[in-house]
Formats: structure tokens, sequence, C-alpha cells
């Protein structure tokens, strides 16, 4: 019928002081929305994991009884390497320096190859040693600890690991593959000191990437 | 893929030189202590405890330095923290029932 | 700053499309929002089709069991339905797809394919999506998925047979079930289907985010936009635990992991926690965009600003948060910790307090309007009272003890049937012939319209109202022969009445197909804003929109979508985007009004 | 169609008739609800229906009305929700089964209910056991505590009758319990979709008088 007089002029004039948006650009926006999904992915994944062995913990074995910790220990050493090396190229491309963010870049894509590496030849020794995904195949003879010792664990945990760090493994090379793109178009000089953000997007997804190993590797290999 | 100039310059008006080496080194002893706390001869709970804990400052530290959220304004923190309550309840309501 | 900012997003999505783009951009890889909300319209009104006439299959064997099926009896192989009588393992096959093919390939992308993609630019004001190459990927990957879906019905063994929502072990141990390729395929599909919704989420939420137009606050987003919003928040979150699921589940399957199958010590239930903990927020993606949809309906077709519109947008977000934490309800019966089921019921049933808020503001809106029963209103007053049906049966199941009885009975069909047909569909029916003018130029013919709605509507009510007697006299759910059961015998006559009614309302759809595409070619041209409403889509952009939307730029916004019937305009509706000094206004009255609470 | 209602049959279980009060309770709740706001939908459609020179009025909202329509349901919810509790744990917490029961173990399979039974001694587990299949038979004056496990996938033992309810799941051992008010012959029922067997996994439970049943076990417990 009537209206109250302040309501009609907040109604009908516009605010001045606001801004929309998030005051970061919407790539990165857009990255840190898709990265939030992968949380909740991983969630499902490690979640399942924590449960399954909080229900049958005679499954899981002590850390460095069935897996080998200071193999991954250093494979996880290589990782915060790349994660350094992929900042430093941010850092380098921000300041300019081309010629550093393109070595910077190469130093990232080999270490996160040589991570993946060290993951395939992890899985080669696991797997002839008789760890194995399936659980049928768990106990088969000859499947035998690392220190040459009885069968250890149950098929949940070849299950879970395999594919947790199989995902993550997955993850990784994906990276390494987009990495490969931005480190080609910086040879072509596609980033510069005024726009660098498939530098910065890349990275974010690397760092989340590593930031899952950590979480990995601390629940799966050393609790 | 555009350019985007007026952008950039607006998101990284000022360089923020993080202390990227001095994180490496953190991330690295943080490494080294977790390996080393797991093979003491501790109660389960006091293990899975500390090295959670560890893990905890060491994702900490790579998301507020190398992912750059300590830079980033307020309104992505909370977007970036927003599922973790829900990480939490599932966990935790799974877990009662076994 | 920001304006710059908006700005420089709109010359960015400006440079991509500055030439002409040929058929093939135009029609089939588009980048275009609007395309590709179209694109989703076509494909999922057809797995809509498919859905319903698999339903006419299980009410065909439930309303006739072990008797021919008419006229197409003859098609089917002999490992389905030979000489056209259906076979348990067919019966089964058509339940899961059914509701497989209904939840994932057409509820959920006609509400958050469609009009996500069609709406959330348009109503903020925004040239296209935030990324419009994601968004034709997020089109492109579902089509493969639908493939793989279809193709479960011709692979050895049959389709899926466990159930939408494929309890395990049942699901994981192709001896139990004999569905092996079938159940591989489902699970396939709906791990693609995942990255579609996920490739639409993220462009969704980072659009919404940061490509608002100047003075779009957030309390400006007309109420679809809200909907939606919350909507690919719950898609974004939801989604991958399912998908973690599907592949330990797929896992399960080919390689034997047993991360769900008791023989290895795997826990089945925690399937079941999994697939809940993404189904429930499935449930509330099915829903919240129809309510955004219909109160844009309600507000516009009362000529009244909808009824506390900040209370409609926290309801949303109550809605949305409180369906995280309710997941357990669906297994009250499963063996779960009583103590947990407590705490459950205590959080579902509160859930019910934003529904109920939403439903009283719709009656609101109502109050004192002027109301127009035009199509997408009847249709949208039919969400209501549905709706209301829906949510008070939900009470009784929410209540744990009366589950025991109801719980995989027919009162949950009845019960889920009044929130996602009643509900859902009939919000998508407002919504379709609603935005109709806008999308394809042309108004929707009214009297198909209305013969569609009132033969839905009837037809409708008598299909799934008497499922919730049968259901309370012990009808379970998923039985291919409810005869075996002594007691359910007397109920035979209830189920014949239900297939007929059920027939009736498969077939009036066709007259509401005939109308989409006649209307579309045949129907009366559509003048630029047909139902006189505030939003930007109406107002900002032509019929029906260029590439980019808007051809001046970026509309300006001064005001909330809801501004009908203002009294110091002489007309009774308010654009969002009319500069104050151009409302043609009497003078502004002083008194303070006991009805008005700020906007 | 003798006896129809619209309604659930009288239960033949001593916690019957509480779910079935608590399932009344809600109808007339939800029933009053349900007119009342159909009621009010077809009074204001009929009311504000579109008439020639009559104007909407602008209301943006009533915050009085709202905070009622707010606090009225949630304290109803609230209520039906506590009123629930103790319905449910009297059937479903295990601490509640009394312990003067009867134990019988039920083993679910594709597609029959495997129902074993303590013999003479009253104890299972003990040489005197024996087995029936898809048939149940209780004592009336004695509540009977059934010892639930599934086979192979997860079914549902499902007495329409006796408002039970409770999912077999394999891998785990469910506790239900009930008490018969009256004697009879009832349906089991698999409320689970478990396979192609799923419509005809029935069985039959008899509900005999102390001295009936004492006369079964006696003649069933003949080797």
């Amino acid at each position: 019928m009537t209206t109250d007089a302040s309501t009609l002029r907040s109604m009908m004039i516009p605010d001045p002081a606001y801004e929309p948006g998030m005051k970061v650009y919407t790539m990165k926006l857009g990255m840190w929305v898709f990265l939030l999904s992968e949380v909740m992915f991983f969630t499902s994944l490690i979640g399942s994991y924590v449960i399954l062995r909080f229900a049958h913990p005679d499954h899981f074995a002590a850390p460095g009884v069935v897996l080998n910790v200071p193999l991954t220990a250093f494979n996880t050493f290589f990782l915060i390497c790349s994660s350094v090396t992929m900042v430093k190229a941010f850092a380098a491309i921000q300041q300019g320096d081309d010629t550093g963010l393109k070595l910077w870049l190469l130093a990232t894509i080999l270490i996160g190859s040589l991570f993946v590496g060290i993951q395939a030849v992890e899985y080669y020794i696991l797997y002839h040693e008789g760890f194995v995904p399936a659980a049928a195949d768990y106990h088969a003879a000859g499947r035998q600890g690392m220190e040459g010792g009885p069968i250890v664990g149950g098929p949940l945990y070849g299950a879970t690991f395999y594919t947790m760090t199989g995902f993550h493994g997955a993850h990784v090379t994906i990276g390494v593959i987009c990495l490969t793109f931005v480190l080609i178009r910086a040879l072509r000089g596609a980033y510069t000191q005024n726009d660098h953000r498939g530098v910065e997007l890349i990275g974010l997804y690397w760092h989340f990437v590593d930031l899952v190993w950590i979480i990995l590797f601390t629940i799966v290999y050393l609790i | 893929m555009t350019t985007d100039v007026q952008h950039s310059g607006h998101a990284e008006g000022e360089i923020h030189e993080a202390p990227y080496m001095l994180i490496f080194g953190a991330l690295i002893v943080l490494t080294l202590a977790e390996v080393g706390y797991a093979f003491l001869s501790l109660p389960k709970f006091w293990l899975a405890l500390g090295l959670i804990v560890m893990a905890f400052w060491k994702a900490t530290l790579v998301a507020l330095y190398y992912m750059h959220l300590r830079f980033e304004p307020k309104r992505l923190w909370v977007l970036a923290l927003s599922p973790l309550p829900l990480v939490v309840i599932l966990i935790v309501a799974v877990l009662t029932e076994f | 700053m920001a304006t710059t900012a908006v700005t420089a997003e709109q010359h960015a999505a400006t440079a991509q499309h500055h030439h002409e783009p040929g058929f093939i951009r135009t029609y089939v890889f588009s980048t275009d929002h609007k395309m590709i909300a179209k694109q989703f319209l076509l494909a999922s009104l057809f797995f809509l089709l498919v859905g319903g006439l698999l339903a006419a299959g299980i009410r065909w064997q439930l309303g006739f069991p072990g008797q021919p099926m008419p006229l197409i009896g003859g098609l089917f192989s002999d490992t389905t339905a030979p000489g056209g009588i259906i076979l348990p393992e067919f019966y089964n096959a058509l339940v899961t797809m059914h509701g497989t093919f209904m939840i994932f390939f057409a509820i959920m992308p006609l509400l958050v394919g469609v009009w996500g993609n069609y709406l959330i630019p348009l109503q903020i004001g925004a040239p296209d999506m935030a990324f419009p190459r994601l968004n034709m990927a997020s089109f492109w990957i579902s089509v493969p998925a639908g493939v793989i879906m279809l193709a479960g019905f011709f692979v050895q063994g049959g389709h899926a047979g466990a159930g939408w929502t494929a309890y395990a072990p049942l699901s994981s141990e192709p001896e139990y079930s004999g569905v092996y390729m079938g159940q591989i395929l489902w699970l396939i599909s709906l791990t693609i289907l995942g990255f579609s919704s996920l490739a639409g989420a993220v462009n969704y939420i980072t659009t919404v985010i940061n490509m608002r137009a100047p003075g779009m606050t957030w309390f400006r987003l007309p109420l679809p936009v809200w909907a939606l919003f919350v909507t690919s928040w719950l898609v974004l979150l939801a989604i991958p635990i399912l998908t973690g699921g599907l592949i330990m589940l797929l896992f399960d399957q080919t390689i034997g992991t047993g991360f769900f199958s008791a023989a290895t010590d795997g826990e089945p239930l925690l399937w079941q926690h999994v697939f809940w903990y993404f189904g429930h927020p499935e449930v509330y993606i099915l829903i919240l965009p129809a309510m955004g949809l219909v109160s844009e309906v309600i507000a516009n077709r009362s000529r009244k600003p909808i009824f506390g519109y900040h209370a409609m947008v926290l309801a949303i977000i109550a809605i949305a948060f409180l369906g995280w934490v309710v997941w357990g309800h669906h297994m009250f019966q499963s063996g779960m910790n009583p103590l947990l089921g407590t705490t459950f019921m205590i959080t579902t049933i509160i859930i019910a307090v934003p529904s109920a808020i939403k439903v009283f503001n719709w009656l609101g809106t109502l109050w004192r309007g002027d109301l127009h029963f035009d199509v997408p209103m009847l249709n949208a007053l039919s969400f209501v009272s549905m709706f209301v049906i829906g949510g008070l049966s939900g009470i009784f199941m929410a209540s744990a003890p009366v589950d025991i009885f109801i719980h995989d009975t027919y009162y949950i069909v009845a019960h889920i049937h009044y929130v996602l047909f009643g509900g859902s569909l009939f919000g998508i029916f407002a919504a379709i012939t609603y935005w109709f003018p806008k999308m394809f130029g042309r108004i929707f013919s009214p009297v198909l319209g209305k013969v569609h709605f009132w033969l839905t509507f009837v037809s409708y009510n008598l299909v799934f109202f008497p499922m919730h007697t049968i259901g309370l006299r012990g009808h379970m759910r998923r039985i291919y022969d409810p005869n075996q059961y002594e007691f359910l015998q007397p109920l035979q006559p209830i189920n014949t009445f239900i297939t007929i009614a059920a027939f009736v309302l498969i077939a009036t759809q066709l007259i509401f197909a005939f109308a989409f595409f006649w209307s579309m070619y045949k129907g009366e041209k559509a003048p630029r804003n047909p139902w006189k409403a505030n939003t930007l889509e109406w107002t900002a952009a032509p019929t029906p929109p260029p590439h980019l939307n808007f051809p001046g730029g970026a509309p300006v916004v001064y005001r909330g979508p809801y501004e009908y019937s203002w009294p110091g305009s002489t007309d009774d509706f308010l654009p969002q985007d009319l500069p104050p000094d151009r409302v043609s206004r009497t003078p502004i009255p002083s008194e303070p009004s006991p009805m008005s609470t700020g906007d | 169609m003798e006896n129809w209602s619209w309604l659930m049959d009288g239960s033949a279980s001593t916690f019957g008739p509480t779910i079935d009060r608590l399932y009344l309770v809600i109808l007339i709740i939800t029933g009053v609800v349900f007119f009342a706001t159909q009621g009010a939908l077809i009074w204001l459609l009929i009311k504000y229906r579109h008439r020639a020179g009559h104007k909407a009025e602008y209301i943006h909202g009533n915050t009085r009305a709202e905070v009622i329509w707010t606090v009225i349901p949630f304290v109803i919810v609230l209520g039906i929700a506590l009123a629930s509790r103790g319905a449910w744990a009297q059937v479903k917490d295990p601490q509640n089964i009394p312990p003067n029961s009867l134990p019988v173990h039920v083993m679910a399979s594709q597609f029959e209910w495997d129902v074993t039974y303590p013999g003479l001694d009253g104890q299972l587990e003990t040489g005197d056991d024996f087995t029936v299949r898809n048939r149940m038979d209780v004592p009336a004056d004695r509540p009977t505590h059934v010892i639930l496990e599934a086979e192979d996938v997860i079914h549902s033992f499902f007495l329409p009758d006796f408002r039970v309810k409770q999912d077999a799941v394999p891998g785990m051992v469910m506790n239900v319990w009930f008490q018969p008010t009256r004697t009879g012959e009832f349906v089991i029922g698999c409320a689970e979709l478990c396979g192609i067997g799923h419509t005809r996994m029935r069985g039959t439970l008899t509900v005999h008088s102390a001295a009936d049943y004492q006369a079964w076990l006696n003649e069933q417990s003949q080797p």
C-alpha cells in the first residue's frame, strides 16, 4: 500500500560502494573452486581408508613392515622439491625473468616425472612381493613382508593402498602433462611479468597435489 | 587464451616475496621429524596424534605460502576452507559406526 | 576497481567471439551458454521420455503381472521379455534404469544443466559463462555418458539390476546379480557424467561470484540464481564423493579389491554411507533449483514482490547445509548404530522447517496479489501444492520408528515421486513455459499448455496418491510380482488402476512434446517482455538474446528483482536496470507501512 | 477386499501399538497442516484471482509472520523427533532386548530364510540345534530374539504385522526382537532388493500358544 521511505531509497539507489566479485581473477577463482571438489574426491578415498582401517586394524601393518618408508621418504622429498621449483618459476615470471621461468618449470617437470617413476618402481617391487590390490590374490603363496617374514595385513591393505596412491599418482601425471603445455607456451613467450595466469593456475594445482601427498604419506606410510 | 592485462596487474599489484626457501626447509625438517617419530615405539594414539599434527602443519604451510593463500582476500579463505567441515562430518559420523 | 574487473572479464569474453561462428560452432560445438542450455534441454527431455517408457514397463508388470506387453511385446529378446512377458532380471533392470535415467539424465540436467546455463548469465547481467569452452565440454562429456548408459541394455547379462542406489555386494559381485557388463557400464557412465556436472558447477559458481553486473549485489540476485548457485555448491562437493565411491565399486567389480565385499572383510555399509553422503545432497540438487524457478514465476504472475526475500534465501542455504547432515535417515533400517540413528532423526526432521518457511512464503506472495493463471503459474502452483504433500509425507519417515514400517515400501515410492515429479517436474514445466518466449522467441501454446497441465495434474495424482496406501499395507518396493505374497493380493485392483493412470500420464506427455515443437515453429510471436518481468533477461536483452547477451554492454542494476506493483510507479513492474530518474513515478509516500519490513 | 482399510493393519507385537500411535499422531498433525495449507492455497487463488482494475499490493514481507511460521513448525517437528526417540530405542537398541528372549538364528541368503532353533536346551550352537527353511515358529508368551545374518547380499527381514524391519548385512550380526501379542500365521518378507529372486524370498511366521510351541519344539527335536 505505502512504503517506508528508507526502504524506498535503498531500493532505488545503486550502491556505489558495492564491488561484485571475489577480488580474485576469474580463472584463479575457477581453479580454487575446482580444487575444492578435488578435496571431496580425496575425502571419499581417504575417508574410506580411515574407516576400513579403524574397523579392521588387523588388515594393516605397522610402518616399514610392508611398505618401504625410506624409499617413499625420498620420493616425498622430491615432491617437496618440485613444489619449491614450481613456486620459484612463478616468482621468476613475477619479476619478468623469462629464462628463470623456463628453467624452473623444466626442473619441476623433471622432478615430477621422477616422482612418478619412483612410484612405478615401488609398485613393481611391492607387486612382486605379493602386495596386490585384488583381494583374492592377496593371500596367494609367496607373498612376504619386507623382512622376508610372514604374510602381513589383509586384502583391504592392498586395495586401499593402490587406490589412494594410484589416484594421487594419476594427478601428478596429469600435472606433469599440463606443466609440459605450460612450458611449451613459455618457450613461445606466452607469459610476461604482467600476465602469467597460466603459471599461477598450474602452480595451484601442483601444490594441491603436493598437499594431498603430505597427508597420504603420513596416514598410509607412517601411521 | 586471451590476455587480460588489467587483471593481473590488479591482482599482483605488489609482489609478495614469500620466504619460499625457508618454507622448503621447514617442510624437509618436518618430513624427517615425521619419519623419525613414526619409528619411535610410542602408543598408537600418541603416534597418530603427533604425526597428524605435523602433517597438518606441513599442509598449512603449503596452502599458506606456496598456494599464496596468505596473500589472498579473506573471502577466498572462507571459500577454500568451506569443504573442511564436510570432511570432518563424514569421517567422524561413519567412524562412530565401527 | 571491481567494475573494471567486470568489464575486463567481458572484454575477455568478447575477444573470443568477435567473428561470426559457422553452423557447427553455432549449433553443435557451441560455447554460447544459451545454445548449450537448449542442447541440454533437448537431450534431457529425450532421457525423460526414456525414463517414462521404462516406468511404463514397470507399471505393466505390476498392473498385469505375467501378461505379455501389448503392441510392443514381440520386440523383446528372449533374455529380457520373451513373448512380451517381462522376466525378473529385466524387471530389476527396468527399476534400476528408470531411477538412474530420471535422476541423473533427466531431472538433474533439466534443472541444473538447462536453467543453470540459460538463466545464470542472463539474470546476473553477464555476457556468457566464466569458462565458455569448459561449458561446452560439460555438455559434450554428458553425451558419451548417456550413450554408454543406453548401451547397457544391449550387452550380455542385461543392464544393471541392483537399483539406482547400487547397494553392494549385489552391485559389486556379479555372481549375486547375474549382471556383469551392465553394472560396469553403469558405473563408467556415472563416473563420466560426474565430470560433466563438475564442469558445470565450477562454471556456475565462478560466474555468479565474479561476473555479476555492476550493482547486482547478493541480495538483488533473482531467486533462481540463488537456488542454482547453492545447488552448484552441492554438486561441486557431493559429486566427487560419489565418483570416489563409484571408482571403488568399479574396482570391486573388475579387479576384485573387495572394499564393499564382506568376504574380504570389506564393509557393505561403507558403500551406503558414501552413496548417501552424496545422495542426500543430490536430493536437494533435484529440488532447490525448482524452488527458485517457481519463486520467480509465482512472484511475477502474482504481480507482487516475493514474500520474505531474505527468508527465502536463508531457507535455501539452510536446506543445503542441513542436507549434509541427514544422510543417515536413508539407513535407519540398514543396521546403523541406533544412537547415530537418533542424531540423524533430529537433524532430518529439522530440515522440515526451512521447507515450511518456503511454502508459507509462497502463500504469502499470493496473498493480496493479482493472480494470473497462465500455464507457468498453474504448474508453479501445482509445485507448491504437491511439494506440501511430498514434504509432509517425509515427516513420517523422518520419525525413525515409523520408518521401520514404511521403509522400502511403496510409501517411499509415493514420497519420492511427490517431491521429484510433483515438485521438480512441475517446476520444470513452469520454467519451460515461462522462459519459452525468451528461448525461442514464441509463446508456449496456452491452450495445449493448459490441456497438458490439467491432464498431468489429475493423472499424476491418480498414479501416486494410491501408492501411499498400498505402501501402508506393506507393499514392498522393487518386487517383481506382488501376488507372490498373499497379503498383497487384495491390492491388485489398485495396482491395475495405478497402471492405467500411469499410461494416461505418460501419454499426456506426448501433448507436451507436441506443444513444445509446435510452439517453437508455429507459436505466437513473443513480445520482448511478455510477462512484464523485472529481471535482466527480459528487460536488458533482446529476444532471443544474441551472442554475449547484452548488446549495449553490461546493464547496471539499481534494485532487487521483485519490485512488482510499487505504488510509486505508474507501471506495475520496475525493471532491475531502469535508472531511478526514468521511473515514471508518482510522489513518494512518506507514511511508513506496518507491512513493510525491508526488502 | 474384506477388512479393507486405507491405513495399516492392526499390529501383532508388543511395540506395534506404540509405532502405530506415533504414526497416527503424525498423521493427525500433517493432516491438519495438509488441509490448512491446501485450503489456504485454494482460498488465496479464488480471492486474489486477476480481475479488471484490481492491483496487487506492494508487500515485501512481515517479520512477525516469518518468525511465527519458523518457530511453530520447529517446535512441532522437534516434538515429533523427541517423541520418537523412546520407541526407536525400544525397538532397535540392543540393550533393550528382553533377557528372557528365545534366541533364534536367522541366516538370509539368495533367496531363502534359514531359521536355526536352539532345540530343547534353549542354547544356540549346541548339538541339538535344528534348522528349518522359510518358516519360523515362535511362542506367544515370550519375546523372540532374532540373531540376523546374511550370507551373500543385503536382505531385509520384514515382518509387516509386527512392525519389524531390519536389513541383514553380510559380515554383520544384527539383533532384532519382538514379542507377539496374538497367535496366528504371519508373513516374513524381504524388503531389500536382493537379486533376481527377490520377489519369492518369503516365509511364514507362526505364533503358537506356549503349549503348542512346546509340542512343536518336541516334534522338531526328534532325530
